[in-house]
């Protein structure tokens, strides 16, 4: 099994590394370079040339590469070109009300898929299946920002239950129980419109599974040793069909990533896929090209952690 | 006759297709005894897995009718907790597929566990434990308290059949029944599994069903033999009998169809035509009457019955009377071409 | 029945002309499907309405700013009203609709080739070109695409709906060619592959003559899938602001005037239609897409 | 001269392990075998599950790599003729499958199936190739207005018949076949195993037939081959590996069938106990460290067993 986790482990490595080298070739296509916004026009070229010169802007690529590697390893994104501050630290002070965003999301997720996917499996092909498997549906084909901006609408519009923009109320005081209140409060809209989303392809997952589950031989001879219905179905059908989707969450990352773009967009909510928007708005490419590694490393490290549970739940592959 | 244990009177299991039902166990009775291995025998799609799930209340989609009568009571008519206490505990099964009839999330030693806790949930794990390292000795498996913790799919075929066989008798069932215990492996392995069976046959003394296609396998273990088609029992008589006096064409034909060791045939009977799938039974007459066309339609009867030929031995139908092979009358029927 | 002289074989009765096609046997249940069917029905009139009216309207003329009849709410003249630049949000609709269908159909049979290609050479050789095919796909399986797509919508000089599409194909085959790959390994392993192999049969006609035929009710499926996917990604892309080009109507640019809050509460008529025909229109396309899956199970399931 | 002459064949497969997936060891499928066949007999090849018989004839059709010794049919070394002989070789030599559903394309009509071969070695006008399938499906049994059919529409036997028609559309010298019958029922396995020795004789095939099921076996094969973890342990005529077995694996192998007749079960059970006790006393002997066979040696000019090297 230890062997089974390095070799995963290692492959992440040389992903990591083609992750790096395509935001370095998008970063250098990107128009423009880090001077372009810095400086004053009336400057002399000369003295252009020269801190490009300095800045190692004329190093051929590899060495650029090599250079831009060793900053980001001491987590030094660079300048944003619009803020005056380092990238950074401008990432930093997003970075927070994301990762509430996604861990909101993540969790509701859950709490919808797995009632809904038990229920779904376990009476398929009854009315209440039938009712599930039609908002699956629905979930599906709806994309994430139509639903995002139908449920500001309503919620946030015209019945005004939500607030409609923001991560806090303006004016409440960091580190008290109100701020928290509010942060929870603008949380909890966006991580529903989300979450309701992307918890049908679980639901739909856990569904088949359990179905699947179901018609297994083992479940037959677990009813052969007399085991009740509900016994057979919390021990073995249930617990078969559950384990696979603890490891889910980390492949879910990727889903996230994408959904966080629209949803904070959508809810105004100052968070990195919102700033990732706005940087590529301004122009601010530098901030662009390292919430791009940023949000592919968070990914990759998801999609390694969802393997290794994986491996570790189920004998079959554990031991190898 | 006090050794009765199952008396089973016109049993009928029928599946829905599309808007109907179709029995692919058609008016059975049969009686299973105390101390015997009754053999069902037939091809694949002549009901007898069917019938093995029938006994034990297995299926959960299917239309039951008739009496299966067990100590006073008529499993058909019982409700879901009346079979739960019968099933694992007076009556336990074999599979066909050890591998897919294990949870393969869940080491061994607990399925077995789980087999004496749920008639026995008062008895303590150590308890239990103990009972199970016991059973895996008893079924020869060499390393029990290494095989406790082991995965199914860590064991070699035999190996999972034992397990399967471990859990089946784990609280001394008064009836085994085995659905094609051994048609999965080896023969080598098949032999020390047979072998198995009957040794624990001595010991537990139970009923055993054995639900096989292998015609050797019937000649080594069973005590009577009852021969299935197209969901009716054809013939049924004890194995001597059977094998060597075999009367119902189907019986005759099966048994010359298959080569044996002992004697090299220049040619095999072959059966004509195919087995009727659940949907094309034929549901009047005699129902292998398409498979021998060259007997004269009157010798069949228009509902053909078991006949008690002798005692203990019945043929269903009376063509069994005017049956020969066409083998045997080439030259003056010239039926067959080459 | 006939008896086959030989080993007096039946030979099964059914007729001797010509037997249903898989394809046919896979429309022919889609019918019997009522949601699918009226979604079917559905799909066609809307392609049909989009495509005809878009033949006698003028591009032109409906994006050109009006600025005298700005936010008009919905009336005889403009069924839908306006937007923000007078334009008619009808007509963009139905051009928007158009576009959006068109290059939805682009980049599912753009991507659907090259996944396709790509499975089946990965599944059918195996060994060490599928180890590097799909390493590589996996990668990229993993990777946040949508902001991959946006960041490289934003690098590319000269952008235009053709590079769009490319864009999108590039990072967009991966998932089709993963479950060909799967599916075309399983199907190696059956002795049918095996048998042309002993034949003679070369290689290549092996994997587009024997294998791909097989395979064409999975690729049915998930390309009738993919486009409800591929039509949400490129209006959810349009909506942020870098999918079409803004001279170019499409449904997601109606919808991303809701972003403006004012419209998003007052003014619905410019981005709720819009809003609901993409619904619909997925909607639509995934039952159908998820009827034939139902078809296509059944027909394993019975052999 | 034999029709083919397997010389030392061994084929291994790498195992690949550790962090960096490197080949760490092999399986040694097939672990020098030896045997050839004559023209017009029926050569059996008997083994357990993993025993290498499948490998074995999969490595002679060119299914498996061969990772060393010969394959001489008809006196050339399949191994190192040029591409362009070994395609013709290869037209000689043909195979029939074990499983009757997946051996045939299910998305191609009969005609198209059977064609496959002549479609690639003979060229032939559309209707010469409908006329010669049409043949070919008479040959063997099935109804020649049948060729526009789909594969699903007929049985498991047919099929299997469909799969021979193809195997001799080429009139092939060498037919391989693996577990032709053992997917189907006992009725029909018969109806098949009939048809086999049919052509055979009509059309002077040589078979190589290989099976785990040893009454068959008896029934079809002049020479036996047993074969146990990739190695021979016994080869000689079919009277002389049913009367006269000398390998205890061989030995265990034929006492572990069943008995037809009931009234020699408690015999057999008898014998099958000391044929048990035999084996487990003199394992050791028979097989060295690593639990493989010993090379053959002649018992008599056919017979020849893995005995002890020592004693």
């Amino acid at each position: 099994m230890w062997k089974l986790i390095v070799r995963r482990t290692f492959l992440t490595i040389p992903q990591i590394i083609i992750l790096s080298v395509l935001v370095f070739i998008l970063a250098q296509a990107m128009p423009g370079d880090a001077l372009t916004g810095l400086i004053d026009p009336s400057i002399d070229p000369a003295t252009i040339e020269a801190m490009r010169e300095r800045l190692g802007l004329n190093n051929p690529w590899y060495v650029q590469y090599i250079d831009w590697i060793k900053g980001v390893a001491q987590g030094d994104f660079g300048q944003s070109f619009r803020f005056k501050m380092p990238v950074s630290e401008l990432i930093g002070g997003r970075i927070i009300n994301t990762l509430w965003l996604s861990l909101a999301t993540l969790v509701l997720t859950y709490l919808i898929a797995i009632p809904l996917g038990i229920t779904s499996g376990r009476f398929n092909d009854t009315w209440l299946d039938r009712a599930i498997t039609g908002y699956t549906y629905v979930g599906f084909a709806a994309p994430l920002f139509i639903f995002a901006l139908v449920m500001l609408f309503i919620f946030g519009f015209q019945l005004s239950w939500f607030p409609t923009s923001g991560s806090v109320a303006p004016g409440t005081e960091p580190g008290t129980f109100a701020y928290f209140m509010s942060k929870l409060y603008h949380l909890l809209l966006p991580a529903l419109s989300m979450a309701l989303i992307t918890t049908v392809s679980t639901v739909q997952y856990l569904r088949s599974e359990i179905i699947d589950t179901k018609q297994k031989d083992f479940i037959v001879t677990a009813r052969a040793k007399g085991a009740s219905e509900s016994r057979v179905y919390n021990r073995h059908v249930l617990r078969n069909s559950l384990l696979p989707i603890a490891a889910f969450f980390g492949y879910e990352i990727t889903g996230l990533i994408g959904g966080t773009i629209f949803i904070e967009n959508i809810f105004g909510y100052p968070g990195m896929g919102e700033l990732f928007l706005s940087s590529i708005s301004l122009r601010d490419y530098s901030v662009m090209t390292a919430l791009v590694l940023l949000f592919g490393l968070a990914a990759i490290i998801g999609a390694l952690l969802s393997d290794i549970i994986l491996s570790l739940v189920d004998p079959r592959i554990r031991i190898k | 006759m006090n050794n009765v244990l199952l008396d089973i009177k016109n049993l009928k299991t029928s599946f829905r297709i599309k808007d109907d039902y179709y029995a692919a166990v058609d008016n059975v009775s049969l009686t299973v005894r105390k101390n015997e291995v009754l053999a069902i025998v037939g091809e694949s799609g002549s009901g007898k897995s069917a019938f093995a799930f029938s006994i034990m209340g297995l299926h959960t989609r299917a239309k039951i009718e008739g009496e299966i009568n067990y100590k006073g009571n008529n499993l058909v008519e019982a409700n879901a907790n009346q079979l739960k206490k019968l099933r694992g505990s007076e009556m336990g099964m074999i599979f066909q597929d050890a591998l897919s009839a294990l949870n393969p999330l869940m080491v061994v030693g607990a399925q077995i566990d789980e087999a004496i806790f749920l008639h026995n949930p008062k008895s303590s794990k150590s308890m239990r434990k103990k009972q199970v390292i016991s059973l895996l000795n008893m079924v020869g498996i060499p390393r029990p308290e290494k095989t406790y913790f082991q995965y199914p799919h860590e064991l070699s075929g035999g190996m999972r059949q034992r397990i399967v066989i471990a859990m089946a008798i784990s609280n001394q069932p008064e009836i085994l029944i085995a659905d094609e215990p051994t048609t999965a492996l080896d023969v080598t392995i098949q032999s020390q599994i047979l072998d198995l069976i009957k040794e624990l046959k001595e010991k537990i003394h139970a009923g055993i069903v054995l639900i096989t296609h292998d015609l050797g396998v019937v000649a080594e273990m069973a005590d009577r033999v009852a021969v299935m088609y197209a969901g009716q029992i054809v013939e049924i008589a004890d194995v001597y009998t059977l094998m060597e006096n075999p009367q119902h064409p189907y019986t005759r034909s099966l048994l010359n169809s298959i080569p044996t060791l002992s004697e090299v045939k220049a040619d095999l009977h072959v059966i004509q035509g195919v087995v009727p799938s659940l949907q094309n039974l034929p549901r009047t007459g005699c129902r292998f009457a398409s498979r021998i066309p060259w007997i004269e339609e009157s010798a069949h009867e228009t509902s053909p019955e078991l006949h008690e030929i002798s005692p203990g031995h019945f043929v269903r139908c009376t063509c069994y009377k005017d049956f020969y092979f066409p083998e045997q009358a080439k030259e003056e029927r010239n039926y067959v071409a080459n | 029945m006939r008896i086959d002289k030989d080993s007096g074989t039946q030979i099964p009765d059914v007729d001797l002309g010509k037997s249903p096609s898989g394809f046919s046997i896979l429309l022919r249940e889609l019918i019997r499907d009522k949601v699918a069917f009226v979604s079917l029905l559905f799909l066609f009139l809307i392609i049909a309405g989009v495509f005809g009216a878009s033949i006698i309207m003028d591009q032109n003329d409906i994006v050109k700013v009006d600025l005298f009849a700005l936010y008009e709410p919905p009336s005889a003249t403009y069924w839908l009203g306006t937007d923000y630049g007078g334009r008619d949000i009808f007509g963009q609709l139905i051009i928007g609709t158009r576009n959006s269908l068109a290059i939805g159909i682009l980049v599912t049979l753009l991507t659907g080739i090259i996944g396709i290609l790509v499975g089946l050479i990965s599944g059918y050789y195996g060994g060490t070109i599928d180890n590097i095919f799909m390493r590589f796909v996996d990668f990229f399986m993993v990777l946040p695409i949508l902001m991959i797509v946006i960041a490289f919508v934003t690098a590319v000089p000269g952008y235009s709906i053709v590079s769009f599409s490319l864009i999108m194909t590039a990072f967009l085959w991966m998932g089709i060619a993963r479950l060909i790959r799967s599916k075309a390994l399983q199907e190696k392993e059956l002795d049918y592959v095996k048998a042309s192999k002993t034949l003679g049969t070369s290689n290549f006609k092996i994997m587009f003559f024997q294998v791909l035929p097989n395979l064409s009710s999975i690729i049915i499926v998930t390309m009738t899938l993919n486009l409800a996917g591929n039509i949400g990604i490129e209006s959810g892309l349009s909506f942020l602001g870098f999918g079409f080009p803004e001279s170019t109507p499409s449904l997601g640019t109606l919808i991303s005037y809701a972003r403006n809050p004012q419209t998003l509460e007052l003014r619905w008529w410019i981005w709720l239609p819009a809003s609901i025909l993409i619904f619909v229109l997925m909607l639509s396309i995934n039952n159908v897409g998820q009827a034939l899956k139902r078809a296509t199970d059944a027909r394993q399931r019975r052999g | 001269m034999s029709l083919i002459e397997v010389e030392n064949l061994k084929v291994h497969f790498p195992i690949r392990g550790g962090v960096f997936q490197t080949v760490k060891d092999h399986v040694r499928a097939v672990d020098g075998v030896s045997f050839s066949i004559e023209q017009g007999q029926t050569y059996g090849l008997v083994g357990e599950s993993g025993s290498g018989k499948t490998t074995t004839g999969r490595a002679i059709i060119g299914l498996n790599d061969i990772t060393s010794g010969k394959v001489l049919f008809e006196g050339k070394d399949l191994a190192s003729v040029s591409k362009k002989e070994y395609i013709d070789v290869r037209k000689d030599i043909q195979m029939i499958f074990q499983d009757p559903f997946s051996s045939l394309n299910p998305k191609k009509r009969v005609v198209d199936i059977v064609a496959e071969p002549l479609r690639n070695y003979e060229k032939l006008s559309g209707k010469e190739e409908r006329i010669r399938v049409q043949e070919l499906m008479e040959l063997v049994g099935l109804s020649p207005e049948a060729i526009y059919k789909y594969p699903h529409e007929f049985s498991g036997g047919q099929r299997q018949r469909i799969g021979i028609a193809r195997a001799i559309a080429l009139n092939p010298k060498l037919i391989i076949a693996d577990e032709p019958v053992s997917a189907l029922d006992v009725s029909v396995q018969a109806q098949v195993l009939n048809f086999m020795r049919k052509i055979q004789k009509e059309l002077n095939l040589t078979y190589l037939f290989i099976s785990h099921d040893l009454g068959i076996i008896r029934h079809m094969c002049d020479h036996i081959g047993i074969m146990y973890k990739g190695r021979y342990v016994e080869h000689g005529t079919s009277e002389e590996i049913f009367t006269n077995p000398q390998h205890i694996y061989t030995k265990r192998l034929i006492a572990a069938i069943p008995d037809s007749d009931p009234k020699n079960r408690e015999l057999h059970y008898e014998k099958r106990k000391l044929v048990k006790s035999e084996y487990d006393k003199l394992e050791k002997d028979f097989f060295d460290e690593e639990g493989l066979p010993f090379s053959l040696k002649s018992i008599s000019a056919t017979h020849q067993v893995a005995l002890p090297e020592r004693g």
